[in-house]
């Protein structure tokens, strides 16, 4: 029963989903209760998972009972379990927003919207937990289905333009990632990873195998994750969803994406051979410049949301730099970001989402002042913003500091160079509005309504995860040692 | 433009498929990679095992039957998406 | 955990917030004055009381990172003067918002902060907490400096957090290498860095003049000082003679001692382009403030200049040098508040800030001009006041490190000097007529710089108040 | 045999795929496209793979079908 | 390599024609024939797996229970493309949805010109 | 507007294409097909009444939301009997390997859940491509 967990944890918020819809028109404040709750019931049953992986070692479960090469294998690891654990929480966070945000929206649409949400998590989950490589795709495809689907929610028409272009380019992405994952099967005949990394390592395949099944998944990969060059649809679908999705999006999905090219090249080549084919090169090489022409980018914008997608551009940069480095200290390092700036993220779209409904325009004007209206979000909102920019003792700097631990481990001292670059520039379009914010003349009317659902848990986590990162590091140095063995 | 750039993007990975192409096992041989002992099992014992004589239902409705219930997912989430996409959008003015 | 350092690094904290509370009327006033004193007397305590040295570990933040403080000679050395001279600075302040009253809840929130960030600076036990504290330093003076919110005050704050974010990104940077060579952050004193690679060395002491040099005011990263000259006057008296800049100085002397190492440094080679360093930053400061009229501008140059001779002591190496940079770095301390004073109260009474508009105010506030002269001729290094003293042991220092070029180079810095300080005292008492209408000012506005003054000459008079302690941070510096 | 009838059917849906590329009519691309999947699922009967052929005619008449219907409405408003 | 090329002409064909409808999708502005390009592109991909599936003189899996001795093809690759058929009408579905929401809503179903909108609209 | 020609050969020829569908769908473990070709072809002949009779006609057999419904439903239905074989004490999913009886392989009801799988699998397609065309050709 307790080996049926990942699974049970997928198809349960799958259930609720297929639920939502029938029941939403008659009961709509039970619908989102009830996804809540099941979202809720999700996080506390992955933590408990991760607990009990992390003392009794991973969890290979054979779904149907087939084993492994024949059927589809889940694996619960310290890594999938935290990232799970991560994206549950983020997950249920944001939606205790969700009944204030569709407050004026019809029935059937926020029925719709909530069931979306919840295949996204579902969907999230079973990637992470996916050992067989078609299984991930699948995955894949609902995830990216579901997150075309919330970005068009709104029913302006750059929600529709923009989801459009994610489409397209999610679409190429999927359909490169498929041709790796066929690639892979054609050359090993296994589908799952751990038989598939066997056959790798035993055969004597010609080199330019490995390299163009790594070198799709990569792309694949990165164009759903919005690393830099192919990162042209991000701002866009980030700035036209709603408030909520788009903390999920920036905040949790590009991040799984990120984990799932992780598990993928570590389980199918190796942190060697990767660093061998250049690989890693490439991943580094995309990382830097994500990261920096993000913060770029970010530092041009005038609309809010554009620039916190930008500034996502920039930090899903960090978590393949992360990834890209190797080692258990970075591959740790990338696994703190995902959590950190899951919290940071989701705290800046949840807060500046409320600025929006206040001022009814998204241009970063309208922050001045609003520290007076709504002193509690935005005081987490340069919380957050401290953070980004990684002040001592928040969590952007102990990302920092581990990826500088990394860089100096693989002997590549561009890394610190680099990643204090991008602090300052973070600084230089951050700061000026948490300027704006507490010092800003702005309209002083408004606000009768100050409740942000969701912050403050998000801000204590962020709090916590800053100042006490050490028992969470060893966690995920153990998690990045399974990853990388 | 557009067509230069596509085309661009475009070249390399056309030459790495085709050099790929040469290299991927023969087109069709039994002794080929893919037909292990995963294949092997599903034609010899999958009626006996799951009960279809067509193995492919054998392999989508019970071997993988995971994956096809995330499909029949894929294609819930669609519908729903579509939905979402297209109910209660007006025509707006275009231009 | 010592309860003196936890009242000294923790307690401005709550008075930053005591500076809200609605019940008392007075609150903006009376909480930062109060917890100056406090933060003052705890620093004495740390002196007098056994057990000051040791360390006193507040938070493990992640291996390598912890928050510790700990009081040794030149954690309290800094610390000393910086609780003293806010007294007097929060005095001040009290009565100049008194007259300027614009937000000034804000102002005190941001000025007590102040206090927190430069003891933690102080006091900090390794390079992760005094990075730490640097970082706040530039956050809860940033708002001081732009607390005008007039367009130049901004242009000024924004100068001001470019040349602070990217030194104190240095500053990491050089944490980044330290970590990297020594495995640990903590202050030793001998260094971490003795058995590093001269290149790694050599590319630390680059990265830590660069990072620290910007606060210091080290002369090409100098430009952010006479920049945030539009900060009221007490935010003036506390950047460029108490907090900021000594943090900056601190830093230098800090880490270049603890954290590279004396002999590191001297394996490093670089003290003699260091030294031109600062060379250039004294004579080019003195020659910048010649061609100043603003009042403001002009002390600000000379805080550049004279900030020359401490770093210079700090790039030597040399004993004999250290111990006059550290004299300097006490006494200008004291010389430089009371400029600032003085100017802040002809500024409130008279709104002047011209230089060339001065004309006989000197028989109009004789207290504040008198004690304006005093410091000045102190800035000169005449005798019984404390500056000449800095510098005789800095000429001393000199002659047995082997450097005499450093001695031409201070006394055309004397000379230069004394062409910027004695026009203003000339213009102050023996020119022009006797035209204004005087107005009333709160006693602070005069009984500081009178006091600060009278401070100059009490410890230029005594040598032995502060040479003791002075040889005895050296002698743990260096040993 | 097989063979040569299998290259033969793999070159026309290169040749179609490249029209859909070319075509300038966006109605006469959907209708190529059909075509496309089509032989496409002949190609997958060839190949072995009869449930696919089936699955495949099926769902390429129904996206072919569903796609003309979005193109001619739109064209419909266009004009 | 010719050779080697000529004897996996699935696989070339596979391989040209993914570009082909990459190409569609990358060049085009009319919003329908990208969606036309990704079709192409994922039945390519099916291609190549289905083609990887066969064997030579296999017959389709389906268990003559009377004959044991028969050669079959390669059942998984099958299995798998099915999954991958309903994906991508899935896909296609909803990107059919958006089309016709994007010419609700702008009025036109050409990439260039909806910029050209929404530049206008930013100004 | 569709002549009447059209309209009489459809009529003939529906009835035939919906048999095949579901002859698919039940034969799905038999022979090549299965749930999803049936469900398609289904769905495109229900498409093809759309497009003969008009949407209206249609609506009136089959409303919107009870093709919603049936699509939701088919979807829960397979998680559903993803439970029996965890009910029984086994793993998620499994089939005969949770005791059910597969019965003999050849005949129509035999593949234990199977067969049960591919019904309402074929139920959710062919609901999917109708709500989907419903949706995508609605004025609204």
């Amino acid at each position: 029963m307790f080996n049926n967990l990942p699974v049970l944890i997928v198809v349960m918020l799958l259930i609720s989903a297929f639920l939502a819809p029938l029941f939403v028109r008659r009961f709509r404040r039970a619908t989102q209760v009830v996804a809540g709750v099941v979202t809720w019931t999700a996080a506390g049953l992955s933590a408990w998972l991760l607990a009990r992986v992390v003392q009794a070692g991973p969890i290979r479960f054979a779904v149907g009972g087939w084993p492994a090469p024949w059927g589809i294998e889940v694996t619960a690891t310290p890594l999938s379990a935290f990232v799970v654990t991560v994206a549950t929480v983020i997950v249920a966070i944001v939606m205790l927003g969700l009944p204030r945000e569709q407050r004026d929206w019809p029935s059937n649409r926020a029925g719709w919207y909530i069931t979306l949400l919840l295949l996204l998590t579902a969907a999230m989950a079973g990637m992470t937990f996916a050992n067989d490589l078609f299984n991930l795709y699948v995955f894949f495809e609902v995830t990216a289905l579901s997150s075309w689907g919330i970005v068009a929610a709104k029913t302006d028409r750059s929600a529709a333009d923009a989801s459009f272009k994610y489409l397209m380019l999610g679409a190429i992405g999927s359909s490169f990632v498929l041709f790796a994952i066929g690639i892979t099967y054609v050359v090993t005949g296994y589908l799952n990873m751990s038989f598939a990394s066997a056959f790798i390592a035993a055969a004597q395949l010609h080199p330019i195998i490995p390299w163009v099944i790594a070198t799709f998944f990569l792309v694949g990969l990165a164009l759903k994750a919005g690393l830099f060059p192919m990162h042209i649809w991000l701002p866009d679908a980030h700035s036209a969803a709603p408030t909520s999705a788009s903390a999920l999006l920036s905040g949790v999905v590009v991040k799984v994406y990120a984990v799932a090219m992780a598990k993928v090249f570590y389980g199918l080549f190796g942190g060697a051979s990767l660093e061998a084919m250049g690989i890693s090169e490439m991943v580094r090489l995309a990382a830097v410049l994500s990261i920096l022409a993000g913060s770029l980018f970010a530092l041009v914008q005038t609309d809010i949301k554009r620039l916190l997608a930008y500034s996502t551009v920039a930090q899903i940069g960090y978590v393949f730099l992360g990834f890209g480095l190797g080692g258990t200290v970075g591959v740790a390092a990338a696994l703190y970001h995902i959590l950190a700036h899951g919290l940071m993220k989701a705290s800046l779209f949840l807060a500046s989402g409320k600025v929006i409904e206040l001022r009814g325009s998204r241009n970063i004007k309208g922050f001045a002042g609003a520290g007076r209206l709504l002193p509690l979000p935005m005081a987490i909102f340069t919380l957050a913003a401290l953070s980004m920019v990684g002040l001592p003792l928040l969590a952007g700097f102990t990302t920092k500091w581990y990826l500088f631990n990394a860089g100096l481990e693989a002997r590549l001292y561009w890394v610190p160079v680099v990643v204090i670059l991008s602090s300052l520039l973070n600084a230089a379009y951050f700061l000026p509005i948490v300027w704006r914010i507490w010092f800003g003349q702005g309209e002083a009317e408004g606000a009768a309504d100050r409740r942000v659902p969701g912050l403050i848990p998000l801000a204590v986590l962020l709090v916590a995860v800053g100042l006490v990162p050490n028992p969470l590091l060893n966690l995920l140095q153990q998690a990045a040692a399974w990853l990388i063995s | 433009m557009r067509k230069i750039f596509a085309l661009v993007v475009l070249l390399p990975c056309v030459a790495a498929l085709i050099l790929l192409a040469a290299e991927l096992p023969p087109y069709a041989c039994p002794d080929n990679p893919t037909n292990n002992e995963v294949p092997a099992r599903y034609l010899e014992k999958g009626v006996e095992e799951a009960g279809a004589i067509n193995i492919v239902t054998d392999i989508i409705v019970d071997y993988r039957a995971y994956d096809t219930l995330i499909e029949t997912t894929v294609l819930f989430t669609a519908l729903v998406a579509v939905m979402l996409v297209l109910k209660g959008v007006e025509k707006q003015n275009a231009r | 955990m010592n309860v003196l350092i936890l009242i000294a690094v923790a307690l401005p904290v709550l008075g930053a917030v005591a500076v809200w509370l609605p019940s008392l009327r007075r609150a903006p006033l009376v909480a930062p004055l109060l917890t100056a004193v406090l933060v003052a007397l705890a620093v004495a305590g740390l002196k007098l009381m056994p057990g000051g040295g040791e360390t006193s570990t507040w938070w493990q933040v992640a291996p390598g990172l912890s928050i510790a403080f700990r009081a040794d000679e030149a954690a309290w050395l800094f610390a000393m003067l910086a609780a003293a001279l806010w007294v007097p600075a929060t005095a001040y302040a009290n009565s100049y918002m008194a007259h300027h009253r614009h937000k000034v809840r804000r102002f005190f929130t941001f000025f007590t902060l102040s206090l927190t960030a430069t003891m933690g600076i102080a006091l900090s036990a390794n390079f992760f907490t005094l990075y730490l504290f640097y970082e706040l330093l530039t956050f809860v003076t940033w708002p001081l400096v732009i607390h005008n919110e007039t367009p130049d005050a901004r242009r000024a704050g924004r100068v001001y957090l470019i040349y602070s974010l990217a030194g104190a990104a240095v500053v990491l940077a050089a944490m980044v290498a330290t970590w990297w060579v020594a495995g640990t952050l903590d202050f030793t004193p001998g260094g971490l860095l003795a058995g590093a690679s001269p290149a790694v060395i050599r590319l630390t002491v680059i990265l830590l003049t660069l990072g620290f040099g910007v606060k210091a005011a080290v002369m090409p990263l100098h430009a952010w000082l006479p920049a945030a000259m539009v900060a009221p006057t007490p935010v003036s008296a506390l950047l460029h003679a108490v907090a900021v800049v000594n943090a900056g100085c601190f830093g230098l002397l800090r880490t270049f001692y603890s954290v590279v190492g004396s002999a590191a440094l001297e394996a490093a080679a670089l003290s003699t382009s260091l030294l031109a360093l600062a060379s250039i930053t004294i004579i080019i400061g003195s020659i910048f403030a010649l061609r100043q009229d603003l009042l403001k501008r002009r002390l600000a140059y000379s805080t550049v200049s004279q900030l020359g001779y401490i770093t210079l002591g700090v790039f030597s190496g040399s004993p004999g040098l250290l111990l006059g940079s550290l004299m300097h770095f006490v006494n200008h301390g004291l010389m430089k508040i009371t400029l600032f004073f003085c100017a802040g109260a002809i500024i409130t009474r008279t709104g002047i800030e011209h230089i060339s508009k001065m004309e006989g105010i000197g028989r109009r506030m004789p207290w504040v001009m008198g004690a304006f002269t005093l410091a000045a001729l102190g800035m000169v290094g005449i005798i019984p006041i404390n500056g000449f003293q800095s510098k005789w042991f800095l000429f001393q220092g000199a002659l047995t490190a082997g450097r005499p070029e450093v001695i031409v180079i201070l006394l055309a810095s004397a000379l230069l000097n004394a062409f910027y300080f004695f026009p203003i005292i000339g213009a102050a008492f023996f020119k022009g007529e006797e035209k204004w209408q005087s107005e009333g000012l709160s006693s602070a506005l005069i009984w500081t710089p009178v006091l600060t003054a009278a401070l100059c000459i009490v410890f230029g008079l005594i040598p032995s108040l502060l040479h003791p302690l002075a040889a005895e941070t050296v002698q743990s510096l260096i040993n | 045999m097989e063979d040569l009838l299998l290259f033969i059917f793999l070159t026309f849906l290169l040749a179609a795929s490249l029209s859909v590329c070319f075509i300038k009519k966006l109605i006469h691309a959907v209708i190529v496209f059909g075509v496309y999947s089509l032989v496409m699922s002949v190609i997958w009967q060839m190949l072995g793979s009869p449930d696919l052929a089936i699955t495949e005619a099926a769902a390429g008449i129904g996206v072919s079908v569903i796609m003309i219907a979005v193109v001619t409405r739109l064209g419909r408003e266009d004009q | 390599m010719a050779e080697k090329l000529l004897h996996n002409y699935p696989y070339l064909i596979a391989a040209l024609i993914f570009a082909v409808g990459c190409y569609i999708v990358l060049s085009h502005t009319n919003l329908m024939r990208k969606i036309i390009g990704v079709n192409v592109m994922e039945t390519a991909v099916f291609l190549f797996l289905v083609a990887a599936g066969n064997v030579r003189g296999g017959k389709p899996p389906i268990i003559d229970l009377a004959n044991p001795d028969v050669a079959y093809v390669n059942p998984l690759p099958s299995a798998l493309i099915l999954t991958g058929i309903v994906v991508s009408v899935s896909v296609t579905a909803l990107s059919l949805a958006l089309v016709v929401r994007i010419h609700r809503q702008y009025g036109t179903i050409d990439a260039d010109e909806i910029a050209a909108i929404r530049s206008a609209e930013d100004v | 507007m569709p002549d009447k020609i059209l309209r009489e050969i459809t009529s003939l020829l529906l009835p035939f294409i919906q048999m095949y569908g579901i002859y698919v769908v039940f034969h799905g473990h038999l022979s090549p097909g299965g749930g999803f070709a049936g469900g398609m072809v289904l769905g495109v002949s229900l498409v093809l009444y759309i497009l003969v009779f008009g949407l209206d006609s249609c609506l009136r057999k089959i409303p919107h939301h009870l093709s919603s419904a049936l699509e939701s439903f088919g979807t829960l239905w397979y998680a559903a009997v993803g439970f029996v074989g965890l009910l029984r004490g086994a793993s998620f999913l499994m089939n005969k390997g949770a005791g059910i009886d597969v019965g003999t392989p050849g005949e129509l009801f035999s593949g234990g859940l199977i067969f049960i799988i591919t019904i309402g699998v074929g139920v959710k397609v062919a609901s999917t491509m109708l709500s989907l065309f419903y949706t995508l050709v609605e004025e609204d």
